[in-house]
């Protein structure tokens, strides 16, 4: 059944979209609507087949896991900004970044009573105590702690992380009352192989033409797989690759510039918006980076989850919550910089994430070493004001194009 | 070329400033000097103070609207000037206008009602870093206003008062608000006014120095915006700096001047090429 | 036998007057303004000319709020958490939950019938959505915090603010203004976003019925209603909400006047020299 | 007065002179040529490192120490105008900030880093520290990977197991730095006075039991318990908690403790704010509170419980100390740990102290409020501010969060009896305080 529509329409649903605009549209309706409609409508189908579905914190959790146990695995990015932090202020303080408590409070105020668990990834110390107050405040669902290793090259962390695969595989085995087999496991893997390699090509032909590719659109096609099955997303990023083209936009006078820090939680859309009308043209970025978390695809042979333990430990995109081991962030960063002609280099921080504003320092560093412009500052995802983000994208651009 | 000149009318370039408070508008000749600048309150409607504005600058200046030729707008308003050419933002132009006042500044610190800036500077004009600080309490000037009537002593005199500190007291809150009760703690403990205030003009010192050295501070430093005024800040600055800063009664021009001069570079590109379009 | 409660709070300063029988014989605010002492010694002498008595006729007084460590002529202290708790239960005997919104703390309180603070929270280190925010939002449109919430009232559509920095606020409404937002919804907006703060300090302790509502901004009927409104249920609000801390001080005051304690004043004669007025 | 008293004071300046003389060493390695390696209090593994000769040096407690000191407060700044976001750790910016003015603090000159040994994993704040002074000094990082211990009361087999793959790895490393060859003899020697320290500090700890107790398990607790955190594994660590143990025996003999008059039990969670240290502990004086357990004394590791180092099983024993530091534990264990400080030490109240800076330590503090205040009905107190950063202090604030909290605590106390509560908070009587 996992070719199941969660829009609850036949599985060429999004064939059915003629203009890139429709595409978009319906892309955003299912992506940011916090009542999660799409999920909903897979439960309901996948009640009779007992399809379970499971909410996933940032950065990366292996979902060829789920996805091969009749389970929807679905990023969950807070609120969006469309709730107010309420029930969860009791549980979180407020110089706690703000994912982590709208996504508690989604929790608090039954927004995910159709998802039957909850998997925390130890990306930093907000995720990994939050795993604590969600099982406190949800005792009877599925919580998993995920523990990546931060020490990636040494054998140990390879064989513990296979273990670790294997418990959570056991664990998910027991929430659906079927076991995972290996076969299943490498179907689900190439799927989102497939699915990765469909994202990057998205990312490349923006940073070919991107006037042709506005930033918050094809944000928006990301963002709908969050909460479909990865079949059906791959369905329709192919019909968006396809209606993509035929969009005719003026060419623009704009910026190339690099967005880093938004790996985590997420700006509005509007933020992405107010960057390219201000002249820049976001051409590489890190945004839900989870999805396209690995640089080669996940081996589609041998022991699956030795491939996926592999691919965690050497084949990441580097981001402020993963061990670089033998290699750099800062010559990681330069490098696609280099690759895409980045002409400056947002660093986009969300409030009180340590691990972004920890790196910005060392990575701007770097930047500046190389005379790569670099303009910071900080967002979050319930912002609704952006007029000193305008700015000061703006004076960035000015400083680029009238000074050069 | 011919030994009788041709006559032909001389062009100008403007630079319109709309502020939160007040609208500037600054003008240029083709040769870049400035023959007129002129001032008045913003009010509620940003496109008619600017309308209003650029209409007195061409009567000061007595020559017709015609004759401008290229005008920039900057200033929180800057997209609400129906009659630009083009729109740039107040730190661009305060980088540049800056270094006309003073040609040695490679720093910029511009010190506002609410938010302050630290930029720093090529010898170009051109703006390589910045820093913004619009957290709560950094407004500057409110700040002050807020510390002037809990103390109940006019705004103009703060700055003048808290030189004669002998014994500074410390404000250390992050929220400007609840800096006033720290304030009001002082009062009553007796403190003296002018300790108190020097406090509160050291507290929003050590914040936007936080900026200037955050964007590596390099001699000379130009300080821009309405606290200029305010020799109490000054003197808290230059302290802690360990440095003299340029200060200058046009610093509040500083926009608008750097707004006219940016217009026309800009007017002399389109004059020998056609540039991409920017919206 | 009468006591009294002096309330020095941020903004204003409260006194409460009460005889023998716990009757309010009078009530007295002014600004506080710079000088705390000063303006404790006013409210002081205030209450006590409006129902026509002396100094010396007062058995025992309560300092409470902030600046309740400088009432010279107090005979003890007591935070305003437990006074609030005391007033609302006095006036509303059904009280488990006191909401006090002044000048730059929002103070939500648990209490038991008997008025014991079960538990309580306060807003941390910044004065964002407090009711200093309301009147820097009144004195951008140049409104009175009365008219606040009557406009507020007339909204069509509000407004989502999120920016609830006291500083901000007036940069927030001015730009709103600007894209042409009618001035109710901006208000209405203003007022729905503190109440979102408000409602999860009281769940932090835990919203139980009846709740009395005091402090300044309980004077402001827009804010009564956003509350109202999301919490789906009715508030206590009286009439002399801002007195609540300075009546529950003075029935600390009647306490001890009732085991027999007897102010200072009453003994040594600089009490009343300190009374009569003069600088800390 | 103090005459009476043979040992007073001696926990306190016993402790001094160990770290005196613990910083000279390491001002001095770079001269004799001993290695020195970083590393951080949380499951700290010195013994093993001590093995090979390294020196250790632990950056948060020079961090503390200029906190303690108040000079945190101006290092903050300095890094912050390196580009650090004033909501990062304030720990980690008075470190930089202090090695940005050439690693002089108040004990002294830190020497330069030969390793870095990040032991503690589960706060990612700590690897990103060592990643900013790896770039800084040129050193080599070691990172110890420690999985998080989730609900469950036992340790996890792969855990440990993980874990102690990586301690020899470790020991290879160590090898190859310091030229020195692995002695096991040493290890075992070490963790026999490791174990002969812990015995003696569990001791202590549990004397907070009498009424009242003779020391304070927080306010006193985070001078007694630096030399175990810091120079455990070695004989001086012994004889300092010996002597320590002698003087908390004299007070319970003279029935004398913190405060002159014990009126409130209370266990406290969360650090302290260490630039406001004294102010602090004046607040809760005033009430006649003392701390009769706290999660801060635990923060390097816990031992109350019966987890010892074993000189028996060495690695093992290193292991299982490093998998349970306070912060590495799951909410559900740091509940039930507190819930049993609550009933072993009769506290009146729960008092947390959230600070801003350490996320492994605050997040979640709420929810801890929410659990106790409501479900086990303890009473609880929550305040906030920092342990680096002054700035976070709001003295005026906190006062009034406290004052009210023992009101009502009193008023419950009384409620029925004849006489109202003394609302005023009697002074704490100098003469008979200790380590006031």
């Amino acid at each position: 059944m996992r070719g199941q529509s969660a829009v609850g329409m036949n599985g060429n649903f999004w064939d059915s979209c003629q203009s890139w605009d429709e595409l978009v549209g319906r892309c955003r309706e299912a992506a940011f609507d916090v009542a999660f409609p799409t999920v909903r409508a897979w439960k309901s189908a996948a009640a009779d087949t007992g399809g379970r579905v499971v909410g996933c914190f940032p950065v990366y959790t292996p979902q060829e896991i789920f996805a091969a146990a009749n389970c929807l695995p679905v990023n969950l990015f807070g609120g969006r900004g469309q709730i107010e932090i309420d029930h969860a202020d009791s549980r979180i303080q407020s110089f706690v970044c703000s994912i982590a408590r709208s996504t508690l409070e989604l929790g608090l105020t039954k927004h995910l009573d159709a998802f039957d668990g909850f998997i925390v990834p130890s990306i930093c110390d907000v995720a990994r105590n939050l795993s604590g107050v969600w099982r406190h405040n949800f005792e009877h669902s599925f919580t998993f702690y995920l523990h990546l290793p931060q020490n990636v090259e040494s054998e140990a962390a390879a064989e513990y992380f296979r273990g670790e695969l294997e418990r959570l595989r056991t664990e998910v085995a027991q929430l659906t009352g079927a076991p995972i087999t290996d076969t299943a496991l490498r179907e689900a893997i190439r799927t989102y192989n497939r699915n990765r390699a469909l994202l990057d090509e998205l990312g490349a032909r923006r940073a070919a033409r991107p006037e042709q590719w506005p930033s918050s659109q094809i944000y928006s096609l990301a963002a709908a797989g969050n909460v479909l099955p990865r079949e059906e997303h791959n369905a329709l990023l192919e019909r968006a690759l396809a209606l993509g083209d035929a969009q005719q936009r003026p060419k623009r006078d704009a910026v190339r510039v690099a967005l880093r820090g938004a790996f985590c939680e997420q700006p509005p859309l509007e933020l992405l918006d107010v960057l390219e009308d201000a002249g820049c043209a976001v051409v590489d970025d890190d945004l839900q980076i989870g999805a396209r978390f690995f640089q080669q695809p996940v081996a589609e042979e041998g022991d699956p989850l030795a491939a996926l333990a592999e691919s965690y430990l050497h084949r990441t995109v580097l981001t402020p919550v993963n061990n670089p081991g033998k290699r750099s962030r800062n010559e990681d960063l330069l490098r696609r910089c280099r690759e895409k002609s980045v002409q400056g280099l947002i660093f986009a921080s969300p409030k009180f994430c340590e691990p972004a504003l920890y790196d910005s320092v060392l990575l701007r560093r770097a930047a500046e070493h190389v005379n790569l412009p670099v303009l910071e500052f900080e967002y979050e995802e319930k912002m609704s004001v952006f007029e000193s983000v305008r700015m000061q994208a703006e004076t960035f651009v000015e400083s680029i194009l009238f000074f050069s | 070329m011919s030994f009788i000149a041709e006559p032909r009318t001389v062009r100008y370039v403007a630079g319109v400033d709309v502020g939160t408070r007040t609208t500037r508008a600054l003008l240029l000749n083709e040769e870049g000097e400035e023959c007129g600048r002129i001032s008045r309150e913003t009010g509620a409607r940003p496109e008619i103070a600017a309308e209003q504005t650029l209409q007195e600058l061409c009567i000061h200046c007595g020559l017709p609207r015609e004759h401008i030729v290229y005008i920039a707008s900057t200033g929180y308003g800057r997209y609400r000037v129906p009659f630009r050419q083009i729109q740039i933002t107040e730190m661009t132009c305060h980088a540049v206008g800056a270094l006309r006042l003073f040609p040695e500044t490679r720093t910029v610190l511009d010190v506002g009602a609410m938010n302050s800036r630290a930029l720093r500077v090529a010898d170009t004009g051109r703006v390589i870093a910045f820093r913004m600080n619009d957290r709560c309490a950094s407004g500057a000037g409110r700040f002050l206003e807020r510390v002037a009537t809990s103390l109940e002593i006019q705004l103009d005199q703060v700055g003048e008062l808290s030189l004669r500190s002998q014994d500074p007291q410390p404000i250390s809150s992050i929220c400007a608000v609840l800096a006033e009760s720290e304030v009001i703690n002082h009062v009553t403990a007796g403190k003296p006014v002018e300790d108190i205030l020097r406090g509160a003009h050291n507290s929003i010192a050590e914040r936007v120095i936080a900026l200037v050295r955050q964007v590596g501070a390099l001699p000379e430093i130009t300080l821009t915006g309405g606290v200029t005024r305010n020799q109490g800040l000054v003197a808290a600055i230059e302290e802690r700096l360990g440095c003299r800063v340029n200060v200058s009664p046009d610093s509040e021009y500083a926009g608008a001047l750097g707004a006219a001069i940016l217009a026309r570079q800009r007017w002399q590109r389109l004059e020998n090429s056609t540039p991409a379009s920017r919206n | 036998m009468l006591v009294a409660g002096v309330d020095v709070g941020s903004t204003m300063t409260k006194a409460a007057l009460l005889d023998e029988n716990k009757q309010v014989r009078a009530l007295a605010m002014v600004d506080t303004g710079a000088n705390v002492v000063r303006a404790a010694e006013r409210a002081f002498r205030e209450v006590l000319a409006t129902a026509g008595f002396e100094d010396w006729d007062v058995t025992f007084t309560v300092g409470t709020g902030y600046g309740r460590y400088r009432v010279p002529f107090g005979d003890l202290q007591v935070t305003e958490i437990s006074c609030h708790a005391k007033g609302a239960c006095f006036l509303f005997p059904g009280t488990h939950t006191v909401l006090d919104m002044g000048g730059q703390d929002t103070k939500a309180i648990r209490i038991n019938e008997t008025a014991e603070v079960k538990d309580f929270a306060m807003n941390d280190k910044c004065a964002a959505g407090t009711g200093r925010f309301l009147t820097a939002a009144a004195q951008v449109l140049g409104l009175t915090l009365e008219e606040l919430g009557t406009v507020a009232g007339e909204a069509k559509k509000p407004l989502k603010i999120t920016n609830v920095c006291t500083v901000f606020v007036e940069q927030e409404i001015m730009m709103h203004l600007a894209r042409g937002c009618a001035v109710e919804d901006v208000l209405a907006g203003v007022h729905s976003a503190i109440a979102g703060r408000t409602i999860a300090l009281l769940r932090r302790v835990g919203l139980e019925e009846e709740i009395t509502f005091t402090g300044g901004v309980a004077r402001n009927p827009g804010m009564v209603r956003a509350l109202e409104e999301r919490l789906k249920l009715k508030l206590n609000v009286a009439p002399e909400s801002q007195h609540i801390g300075a009546i529950g001080a003075a029935l600390f005051a009647w306490e001890r006047a009732a085991h027999g304690e007897v102010s200072k004043r009453r003994n040594n004669s600089e009490g009343r020299e300190l009374a009569s007025g003069g600088e800390a | 007065m103090v005459g009476n008293y043979q040992f007073q004071g001696v926990g306190r300046d016993f402790q001094k002179n160990l770290l005196g003389a613990w910083y000279k060493r390491l001002e001095d390695a770079p001269k004799t040529g001993t290695p020195v390696a970083y590393l951080f209090i949380s499951g700290n593994i010195g013994e093993l490192l001590r093995c090979f000769g390294f020196e250790l040096a632990y950056p948060e407690v020079n961090a503390l120490q200029c906190g303690i000191k108040k000079i945190a407060g101006d290092l903050i700044l300095k890094a912050e105008d390196l580009g650090y976001s004033s909501d990062v750790c304030g720990y980690v910016k008075n470190d930089i900030g202090l090695a940005a003015s050439g690693n002089r603090g108040p004990f002294g000159t830190m020497p330069k880093p030969d390793l870095l040994v990040c032991n503690y994993s589960g706060c990612n704040t700590y690897i990103k520290w060592f990643e900013a002074l790896a770039e800084l000094y040129g050193a080599r990082v070691f990172l110890l990977d420690v999985p998080y211990r989730r609900t469950g009361e036992t340790l996890r087999r792969e855990d440990l197991d993980y874990v102690i793959k990586q301690l020899e790895q470790l020991a290879a490393v160590c090898a190859e730095i310091s030229g020195v060859k692995f002695d096991p003899d040493r290890l075992r020697e070490q963790l026999e006075y490791s174990r002969a320290a812990e015995d003696l500090w569990v001791k202590i700890l549990h004397s907070a039991k009498h009424r009242p107790s003779p020391f304070d398990a927080f306010f006193e607790a985070v001078f007694f318990m630096a030399p175990i955190y810091v120079l455990r594994g070695t004989k001086e660590c012994v004889d300092y908690y010996e002597a320590a143990w002698k003087e908390i025996e004299e007070r319970l003999a003279h029935h004398i403790g913190p405060v002159s008059d014990e009126r409130f039990r209370v266990v406290m969670e969360g650090p302290p704010p260490w630039p406001n240290f004294r102010n602090f502990w004046e607040l809760f004086k005033r009430w006649g509170v003392c701390c009769v357990a706290s999660t801060y004394s635990k923060v390097g590791g816990i031992w109350d419980f019966g987890m010892r180092h074993d000189p028996t099983r060495p690695m093992e024993s290193l292991a299982e100390y490093a998998v349970n530091c306070y912060t590495n534990w799951d909410w559900s264990l740091r509940r039930s740990m507190l819930k049993r400080y609550a009933e072993e030490y009769h506290a009146d109240a729960l008092v947390i102290h959230s600070v801003k800076s350490c996320r492994a330590f605050s997040v979640g503090q709420a929810d801890v409020r929410e659990h106790f205040s409501k479900a086990e009905s303890l009473p609880t107190l929550f305040v906030e501010s920092d342990l680096a950063d002054p700035r976070y202090f709001s003295e005026a604030q906190i006062r009034n969060r406290i004052d009210a909290f023992f009101e009502a605590l009193e008023h419950r106390r009384v409620a029925g009896a004849a006489r109202p509560a003394p609302l005023r908070a009697g002074p704490a009587s100098p003469t008979k305080s200790r380590q006031a």
